[in-house]
């Protein structure tokens, strides 16, 4: 038990940042979508982490973890079916061919 | 009761309600969520009918400060004046509701709109500050506007421009004296007013104000001139809407290009909010100038009747007749409402009560008939899509129903007895010709023309022969037969049975004949 | 109890990493489920079974299985053919950037002596009977709220994918 | 685990402080491996036999007298065939496939408790756990069907994940109404919220209108979930050869039989456990032996569902695709979301014989209602076109 | 009296029969005819008994006191006073409702053979009941404003039964005409009513406590007070009254539309247009005779005798060249209420009434007859196309004779004792007005004979008319060439039972039995006037000199082709066709006052639309002018200029600004992410 907290912020650090290089680099939409999980994930991990070192006794840490991974599970079905739907109109999950809105 | 003290606040803006559903519901169940509304409206206002005392003044009185730094409140309430107007409207709504039940271009728009305008007609009838109630007087105009442009006949461009444009011009009038009045006095509530002028003290406050008014612009104004002109324009806002031979010639044109709905709700109610403003603000603020100028009032109003009923004989076209005998019925309500004013002192108490009893009477009626007509252009229109009567007659060979109905909204129209509208004409002439024997026997003409106008369209359209081209017509269906049903009922309740109305409105009647 | 944090972490990290590089999307997945079970894994560590329990059964359950879905309907069966990935500007700055955040991250942590020295609390769970009357306790409004929020994402999203099928009929 | 860490920790006194601990944790792990696969054998043993009575036949008899060596037998041929590998298949993933098969299975039984204070891992969160765990097996067969690089395999794969996702939802919610009236997600808890008054038959959960509801949804949910007959679309093979497992053979084979087996006794044993009163039976009380009767009851229970699974694959006809998934959505759901509610009524009436008749009659209504509904125009006449 | 007073009570029940028989009637589907007629008759027949019990109770009372009771009620109240309304039973009401509801019962009876064919059946007995209703409110209505109303009620039931037949334009035409020349004069009666309630603060005529219109009280204060033309309020009230009454009884300038009337079925023209409507002005004039006698000063009463001498002789003159069989008989019955107003002008009421009375009996029969002949003739009104139907039609013709004699004055008939009680009554006012009374009575006779002979007499001409001049008003096919034919039994029935009535009903204001038996039930404080014996004879001798003339001139000789022309045309002349155009009455109407009318009509719809529009649209002329000024000078040139130009320079810059939307939805995750390292970056560095 000497894993002080600064580990678990990091090592969600190091996750959120693979996670917005995924987001940022790959074309394919869906590995995006990916990316953006493994970044909500990184966040869920520092709630719980914050919840276990410091608030011990109290629920708010395991509450915020349970009403994110709601709303990342909400996210990912809206995501995934804009995705769909996107692929079925432009034949492409491309993210770099879904530009309509170029001003 | 749900609404608790509130009743009246509900029962006006619950069509807003509708209205916003409406806006989110799909094109289909418009036209239920809009009959819907209107239902609950016509409970609400069937509860405050039923709640509502005759002998006691202002009721269901609703009263908050609204915006304090200029002194204005939130004030609704309903007297005799208003509640027969009140239950007038929430009836004929969803009846005019109905008749577009099968509203098939823009229903959505249709539908909100009419609910916008309901209300605004609503608003104007209960509210008790100018401020609002101005602010409903013109709610009730912009639906109007869009109902008649959009959904209208083949002239409806220049008959909505000119009911809209003129309509606001006289209500720029108004506002005008009244935004004056309230330098003068401080308030714009209406109740306060009231009582500020039967005291005496609005006299005195104008003339404060026009004292100060010289010194600063260096204008040569007497008070009772001043006064005088403010009385003018309230006037002018007022007789447009009623509307007053001279300014009635917005009307034809809006009513014939209105869409049936629209006619009736134009014809049944918002003519009223006219008529009804003469009671609430023009009785109660402006006595004495009204008494100084009576005669040309008077003068006024029979050349509705006479003239109105002249210009209808000469009609051609089915709607525009039915418009013009607005102009004639209306009339008879301003000929009561001014006999009220015509002589001071209370020795003709009670034909002053009766003239103006009977105007009340005469507006709802007039609501009742009007709207039955109309709703009876409406429904050949739509059958025929023409309004030229030269091209009818004959129908009731093949519409007898429709004939039956026709026949019996012409005769309440013309007041037969046993009808509505006789009590109404009887009691305004029984009011009318004691105080002014000259202007009395002048509207008997309008009398006997209006017998022959409606006649002459009974005749076009009903009788003679058949029109080949119309052999074939439907007769009325169960949805219109209801609506005339409706509207028939009135006609023949109120013919036989007029007391509830005059009852309700008598305390107003004698407080307002009491001022003069 | 180290040990098992630098392998569950390494475990995790893994995962992470080949969830985003990976070429094949169906491997991606896979991968991405081995990171959600690294830190379902690091939730048990961290004595939130219930949420590593929920971890496990909506992302691994629910969300992977969803993504698969994903993947089929867009017809890459194979997880192959998808858009050829460029070495491009983009990913030199996608990169610099996620390395600058998590330099900047680190940095932070580093700096922050609390963070670095804190140690766990006292050795204790909470029940899972509390966690469901918290939900229709103080946290009745969020949950409702929830509650709403997943009915229209579920409405929205089955909506949004029949669209077509729909015109098509 | 804990209860055979106190057992024996005394035992061990003096002795290294983790002994007791590693055995404790060694015991319950060589049970389940032990235990339950040779129940996994000779279930398919009783299977065979079973259709065979059902289908009018012998079933396996040879090896053996009345085939009992016949298991050992097809397991030894299973290890010895030749294991085929397609040459386009993904082959680390085909490979990880069975693997991952089996191992939800076995760490379903984590949870099941066979006697008094006796199960593998008492968590708080036990009924979660097992849902979360089952959840993970639909990766395997996606994998398995994926990585194969056949068409049918994959269809298979994408059927397993369907029905598994949408029969998890009512099935969830059969299992919500338990939790509720236990108020407890731990299966220790459960069991034991289902003696009444002394008595250890009476207070089993099916014995209630909700409950019996719940156990029906729960049975038929984890006969889909574990893809037998009359659900076994995943695997038709009339249709898609087997589907998932088409490629398989030999050990990795026997090693997907194995997993699917083992998940239909485990969710066997969750449903005896949340409905059927667990190792709950006259007698567990006894002392000293009480502890094996319980055990028998719970093995005895156990047994009869899987007869019961074997009796409905027998005689059940396949039910179509959209069939399937319209009972998931359309009867199953919301018969299991009433049952919650109607679980909140039983909990908050005070006179349980009236809260009997009162649940019971709202469940038979919502079923005859549900079964009216589902039945209108789904029910062609059916016409027999080259008969006639 | 007590009884009397209970039956007052109870006076609201004989209109309200036929009114219930009228509303299910409304309702009733078009097939049901046997249960319409059923019902109608039933309705009719009740209210017949009720206005018996009440006529039989007015009966008997000798006393000094008026035979009257009363009923009211308040109907609406308002300001701080009510309207009342209310019931009577007297002699008056008796008598005129047992005669309305017993040949209104009998002409229901006709009606049913008459309209056997006709499709609307249940419509025309729902209006005729109606109709029976409204009449009898008039008659039991203790209140003006009540009668004003059934008044109005039985002028729309007259408008909507003249145009029973509405596809018909003439029909269509006559209904508008019936209805709008009643309402002028229906204007006058409104002015009289109101003018009354403003005098006498009360529109009931009695009231128990003599507070009533017509009660002393009321009327001493009605005659002190001079007014209009030399009349005293008495006076106006009373002539504008007359006004009314002239509508409804067609007197001479509003007599127009009773001719036209004739469109509607006959026995429409039986019941209303000859037995009880048109009788209704003269039942109101009796009714409020107190007002009309109440000053002497006032030359009221002189004014409607000479209205109605006028009418007598006017109308009587152009019923000698009418030749349809209806035309003859409206006019006679034009002429014949000519004698009642003028008998009521000479101020005898009761001569008057009792006119009214037999001249309903015998005028109904007459009608029916004459219906009866258009039946049995297969819709035939041209009497020149009739003839020889005595040989057809025996029952119609011995009825139809007796009422002839009746209408004649020929001796002992009931209308001989009539109309000399009323020539009696001119007799001794004023001897220009009684010689035109026998003048006019003498042309009664005459085209009388004349009508009988080419009905009935001669031989039939029907079969070889031209088809040129068919009247085939009725829409029915055309049966002409067939045979004619006697009636059926409900249409003669009818006509029999009131031939027994016009033959002796007379013996009840004879002077020759103890005294006028009619004359001491409605009007016992009148004053007779004496019996002459010049006035007697001379009125029997003109009758039969008329009687003689016409078989001089039609008798004689009779026609023997329809397309024959008229005998008297030879001897009169131009005077003839303009007797036969009705003295070119209807012509100047139209050149006048409708014509007038219209014109207002259409100057007034010029007048909107010209001058009133006009001034509008200058003023929105104006206006836009001004604003198309303003747009140009202020707007386009400066405002908009202006405006334009840093338009295009905001443009310019937004066009290089959207360079950076790509669209790429990671280029715009890439700007935040850079945007937040670079924010954290700072907070970093900034501490």
């Amino acid at each position: 038990m000497t894993i002080p907290l600064g580990h678990y912020l990091i090592l969600a650090g190091i996750i959120f940042a693979i996670g917005l290089a995924g987001a940022l680099t790959r074309k394919n939409a869906i590995i995006v979508l990916i990316a953006i999980e493994l970044m909500f994930n990184a966040a869920i991990l520092n709630l719980i982490a914050f919840w276990h070192y410091k608030q011990f006794a109290a629920l708010t840490g395991q509450m915020f973890a349970i009403f994110a991974i709601s709303i990342a599970a909400a996210e990912s079905a809206i995501g995934l079916a804009l995705v769909i739907a996107i692929y079925r109109h432009y034949k492409s999950v491309d993210v770099d061919d879904i530009k309509s809105l170029k001003g | 009761m749900i609404c608790g003290n509130h009743i009246l606040s509900w029962m006006t803006f619950v069509p807003l309600i509708g209205a916003a559903l409406i806006g989110v519901a799909g094109k289909s169940s418009a036209r239920l969520i809009a009959l819907a509304t209107s239902l609950v409206s016509l409970a609400c206002a069937v509860a405050v009918w039923a709640g509502f005392d005759p002998g006691a003044g202002l009721q269901f009185e609703e009263r908050f400060q609204w915006i304090s730094i200029l002194n204005i409140d939130y004030h609704l309430g309903v007297d005799g004046l208003s509640v027969t107007m009140v239950l007038l409207t929430a009836i004929i709504t969803p009846l005019a509701l109905l008749a577009h039940w099968n509203q098939d271009r823009d229903e959505k728009l249709f539908f909100f709109l009419f609910l916008l305008l309901q209300t605004g007609m609503f608003g104007v009838f209960t509210a008790l500050n100018f401020f609002h109630w101005f602010i409903f007087w013109e709610l009730g105009l912009i639906p109007m506007f869009f109902l008649i442009k959009i959904w209208g006949a083949e002239d409806r461009t220049y008959a909505s421009f000119k009911f809209f444009i003129y309509t606001l011009a006289g209500s720029i009038g108004m506002l005008l004296a009244f935004s004056f009045l309230y330098f003068a006095t401080g308030t714009f509530d209406m109740v306060e007013l009231r009582q500020l002028a039967t005291s005496g003290e609005l006299k005195a406050k104008v003339a404060e104000f026009v004292v100060g008014l010289n010194e600063r612009t260096g204008l040569g104004l007497t008070a009772a001139g001043f006064t005088t002109a403010l009385f003018w324009g309230t006037f002018l806002g007022l007789a447009i809407k009623v509307p007053l031979w001279p300014f009635h010639t917005w009307l034809p044109d809006a009513h014939t290009q209105a869409p049936t709905g629209g006619s009736m709700v134009l014809a049944a109610i918002l003519l009223k909010m006219g008529v009804y403003g003469f009671l609430r603000i023009v009785l109660p603020i402006f006595p004495a100038q009204i008494t100084d100028n009576i005669q040309i009032l008077m003068g006024l109003s029979v050349a509705s009747i006479v003239l109105g009923a002249f210009a209808a004989l000469a009609q051609t076209d089915f709607k525009r007749l039915v418009a013009y005998s607005s102009v004639n019925h209306m009339g008879y309500a301003m000929l009561g409402i001014f006999a009220t004013a015509a002589v001071a002192g209370p020795e003709y108490f009670d034909e002053k009560s009766a003239a103006l009893g009977g105007a009340m009477l005469q507006m709802f009626n007039h609501g009742i008939s009007s709207a039955a007509l109309f709703f009876m252009v409406g429904c050949i229109y739509e059958r025929t899509h023409t309004r030229n009567l030269a091209e009818f007659g004959g129908l009731r060979k093949i519409m007898p129903i429709y004939a039956g109905i026709l026949g019996v909204s012409m005769f309440s129209s013309l007041g037969l007895p046993g009808l509505n509208g006789f009590v109404g004409e009887f009691m305004v002439f029984k009011g009318v010709f004691p105080i002014s024997l000259f202007w009395a026997c002048l509207s008997m003409i309008g009398l006997v023309v209006t017998g022959v106008f409606l006649l002459s369209m009974m005749q076009k359209v009903c009788f003679e022969n058949l029109n080949e081209k119309w052999k074939s017509l439907p007769d009325l269906n169960c949805r219109e037969i209801f609506i005339g049903a409706v509207l028939m009922f009135f006609m023949f309740a109120l013919g036989v049975y007029p007391s509830p109305l005059l009852d309700a409105s008598n305390s107003a009647v004698k407080g307002l004949v009491g001022l003069f | 109890m180290d040990y098992a944090f630098w392998t569950i972490s390494g475990i995790t990290v893994l995962g992470a990493l080949l969830a985003v590089t990976l070429r094949n999307l169906v491997h991606c997945v896979l991968s991405l489920i081995l990171f959600f079970l690294g830190i379902a894994a690091h939730y048990f560590l961290l004595r939130a079974d219930f949420i590593g329990a929920v971890q496990i059964l909506i992302y691994i359950g629910a969300v992977a299985v969803l993504i698969l879905f994903a993947i089929m309907l867009t017809r890459n069966v194979t997880g192959e053919a998808g858009p050829q990935e460029v070495v491009g500007v983009k990913w030199w700055i996608g990169s610099l950037c996620a390395a600058l955040t998590a330099g900047l991250i680190s940095f932070a942590v580093r700096a922050d002596s609390v963070a670095e020295t804190l140690s766990p609390g006292p050795k204790a769970t909470v029940a899972v009977a509390d966690i469901g009357k918290g939900f229709v306790g103080n946290w009745i409004v969020p949950f409702e709220a929830m509650a709403v929020l997943l009915t229209a994402a579920l409405i929205g999203a089955v909506v949004i994918a029949l669209e077509e099928v729909r015109n098509r009929r | 685990m804990e209860t055979i860490y106190q057992l024996i920790a005394g035992w061990f006194a003096g002795k290294p402080e983790w002994l007791p601990l590693a055995i404790a944790i060694a015991v319950p792990i060589l049970f389940i491996v032990g235990v339950y696969p040779a129940i996994f054998a000779y279930t398919t043993l009783v299977e065979r036999k079973a259709l065979g009575r059902v289908q009018n036949r012998y079933g396996p008899n040879r090896v053996g007298r009345w085939g009992i060596l016949q298991p050992l037998a097809d397991g030894l041929k299973l290890l010895t065939k030749e294991d085929i590998v397609p040459r386009d298949a993904d082959k680390f993933t085909h490979f990880l496939a069975p693997v991952i098969a089996v191992i939800p299975s076995v760490l379903l039984f984590a949870i099941v408790p066979i006697a008094p204070g006796l199960v593998p891992v008492n968590l708080n969160i036990g009924i979660l756990f097992a849902f979360a765990i089952s959840t993970a097996s639909v990766l395997a067969l996606f994998m398995g069907g994926w990585a194969s690089r056949n068409k049918f395999s994959l269809l298979g794969a994408m059927r397993a994940v369907a029905q598994v996702v949408s029969y998890e939802v009512p099935m969830v919610l059969a299992a919500v109404a338990v939790v509720m009236a236990a108020g407890s997600l731990s299966t220790l808890d459960i069991v034991k919220a289902q003696t009444r008054g002394g008595l250890e038959i009476a207070g089993w959960f099916v014995f209630q209108p909700w409950g019996f509801v719940g156990f029906v949804l729960f049975a038929i949910g984890a006969m889909a979930e574990s893809a037998r007959t009359p659900f076994d679309i995943p695997e038709a093979e009339s249709e898609i050869i087997a589907g998932y497992h088409t490629e398989y053979s030999g050990f990795k084979f026997a090693l997907f039989q194995l997993g699917e087996y083992l998940a239909a006794i485990a969710m066997a044993g969750i449903t005896v456990t949340m409905f059927l009163g667990g190792y709950l039976g006259p007698g567990i009380h006894i002392p000293y032996i009480g502890g094996f009767i319980a055990a028998f009851w719970f093995f005895l229970k156990l047994g009869c569902m899987i007869l019961l699974n074997i009796w409905i694959r027998g005689t059940w006809p396949r039910v179509r695709v959209d069939q399937l998934m319209g009972f998931a959505w359309k009867v199953l759901l919301p018969m299991s979301i009433l049952n919650i509610a109607v679980v909140g009524l039983w909990h908050f009436m005070g006179n349980k014989v009236l809260a009997w008749g009162v649940t019971a009659a709202i469940l038979g209504l919502a079923f005859v209602i549900l079964a009216k509904i589902s039945a209108a125009g789904n029910i062609e006449k059916r016409t027999y076109r080259y008969a006639n | 009296m007590e009884h009397l007073d209970h039956l007052a009570k109870q006076q609201w029940l004989i209109p309200l029969l036929p009114l219930v028989a009228a509303g299910i009637q409304s309702l009733l589907p078009r097939g049901k005819r046997k249960l319409s007629a059923g019902i109608c008759l039933l309705a009719m027949g009740g209210a017949c008994a009720l206005a018996l019990r009440a006529f039989f109770a007015t009966l008997g009372h000798h006393g000094d006191e008026p035979v009257r009771a009363v009923w009211n009620f308040t109907w609406f109240a308002f300001g701080n006073t009510s309207l009342d309304m209310g019931f009577i039973l007297d002699p008056l009401t008796a008598g005129m409702a047992a005669m309305v509801s017993f040949v209104g019962f009998w002409i229901f009876v006709n009606a049913t053979g008459y309209m056997h064919d006709d499709e609307n059946f249940t419509r025309f007995f729902c209006f005729l009941s109606l109709f029976a209703a409204a009449m009898l409110g008039m008659v039991i209505s203790n209140n003006l404003l009540l009668m004003f109303m059934c008044w109005e009620l039985v002028g729309l039931c007259s408008y909507l039964l003249i145009g029973f037949w509405y596809f018909k334009p003439s029909a269509a035409a006559a209904m508008k005409k019936a209805f709008i020349t009643t309402r002028v004069g229906d204007v006058g009666f409104f002015i009289g009513i109101l003018l009354l309630y403003w005098k006498t603060g009360t529109l009931n005529l009695y009231t128990p406590d003599g507070t009533g219109a017509l009660q002393q009280e009321a009327i001493a204060k009605l005659i002190t007070e001079p007014y209009f033309w030399g009349l005293t309020v008495a006076g106006f009230i009373a002539l504008m009254l007359f006004i009314g009454a002239m509508g409804k009884s067609a007197q001479f300038p509003l007599h127009v539309w009773l001719p036209d009337a004739m469109e509607g079925p006959t026995p429409v023209s039986a019941l209303i247009h000859a037995a009880t409507m048109v009788a209704a002005g003269v039942f109101m004039v009796g009714r409020m005779f107190p007002v009309f006698t109440a000053s002497s000063a006032d030359w009221v009463m002189d004014f409607v005798m000479w209205v109605g001498c006028i009418t007598a002789v006017f109308s009587a003159t152009i019923a000698v060249a009418q030749f349809d069989i209806k035309r003859v008989l409206a006019y006679s019955t034009c002429s014949q209420l000519g004698f009642m107003v003028m008998a009521l002008g000479a101020g005898g009421l009761s001569a008057g009434q009792f006119h009214l009375l037999t001249h309903a009996f015998f005028k109904a029969l007459l009608f029916l007859g004459s219906g009866c002949v258009i039946i049995g003739t297969h819709h035939e009104q041209d009497m020149r196309k009739m003839g020889g139907l005595k040989k057809y039609m025996p029952i119609t013709f011995w009825c139809y004779f007796i009422g002839y004699l009746a209408l004649s004055g020929f001796p002992l008939t009931a209308g001989f004792f009539s109309k000399d009680e009323v020539l009696l009554q001119t007799f001794y006012k004023n001897k220009l007005v009684w010689g035109l009374a026998t003048f006019a009575a003498f042309l009664t006779a005459f085209y009388m004979t004349r009508q009988m002979y080419m009905v009935f007499a001669g031989m039939w001409r029907g079969g070889d008319h031209g088809r040129g001049h068919g009247h085939d008003d009725h829409g029915h096919g055309h049966h002409g060439g067939h045979e004619p034919h006697e009636v059926p039994w409900n249409m003669w029935l009818p006509i029999a039972v009131l031939s027994v009535f016009a033959l002796l009903m007379g013996w009840l204001g004879t002077p020759w039995l103890k005294g006028n038996l009619f004359h001491h039930y409605v009007a016992p404080h009148e004053e007779a006037p004496h019996h002459s014996n010049l006035v007697l004879w001379l009125s029997i001798g003109v009758g039969l000199i008329g009687i003689f003339l016409g078989w001089l001139i039609y008798g004689r000789n009779t026609m023997v082709r329809a397309t024959d022309a008229d005998p008297l045309q030879a001897k009169l002349g131009g005077l003839f066709t303009a007797l036969n155009r009705k003295w070119y009455v209807d012509e100047i109407y139209e050149a006048t006052i409708i014509r007038l009318t219209m014109a207002c009509g259409t100057l007034f719809r010029v007048f909107d639309k010209l001058v009133i529009d006009g001034v509008l649209h200058a003023i929105a002329g104006l206006t836009k002018a001004l604003s198309q000024v303003c747009r140009w000078i202020g707007d386009e040139l400066l405002i908009n200029g202006g405006f334009d130009a840093s338009c295009e320079g905001v443009r310019g810059s937004g066009s290089l600004l959207s360079k950076l939307q790509s669209g790429k939805v990671q280029n715009y995750f890439a700007f935040l992410s850079v945007g937040t390292i670079i924010l954290v970056v700072v907070y970093f560095f900034k501490q």
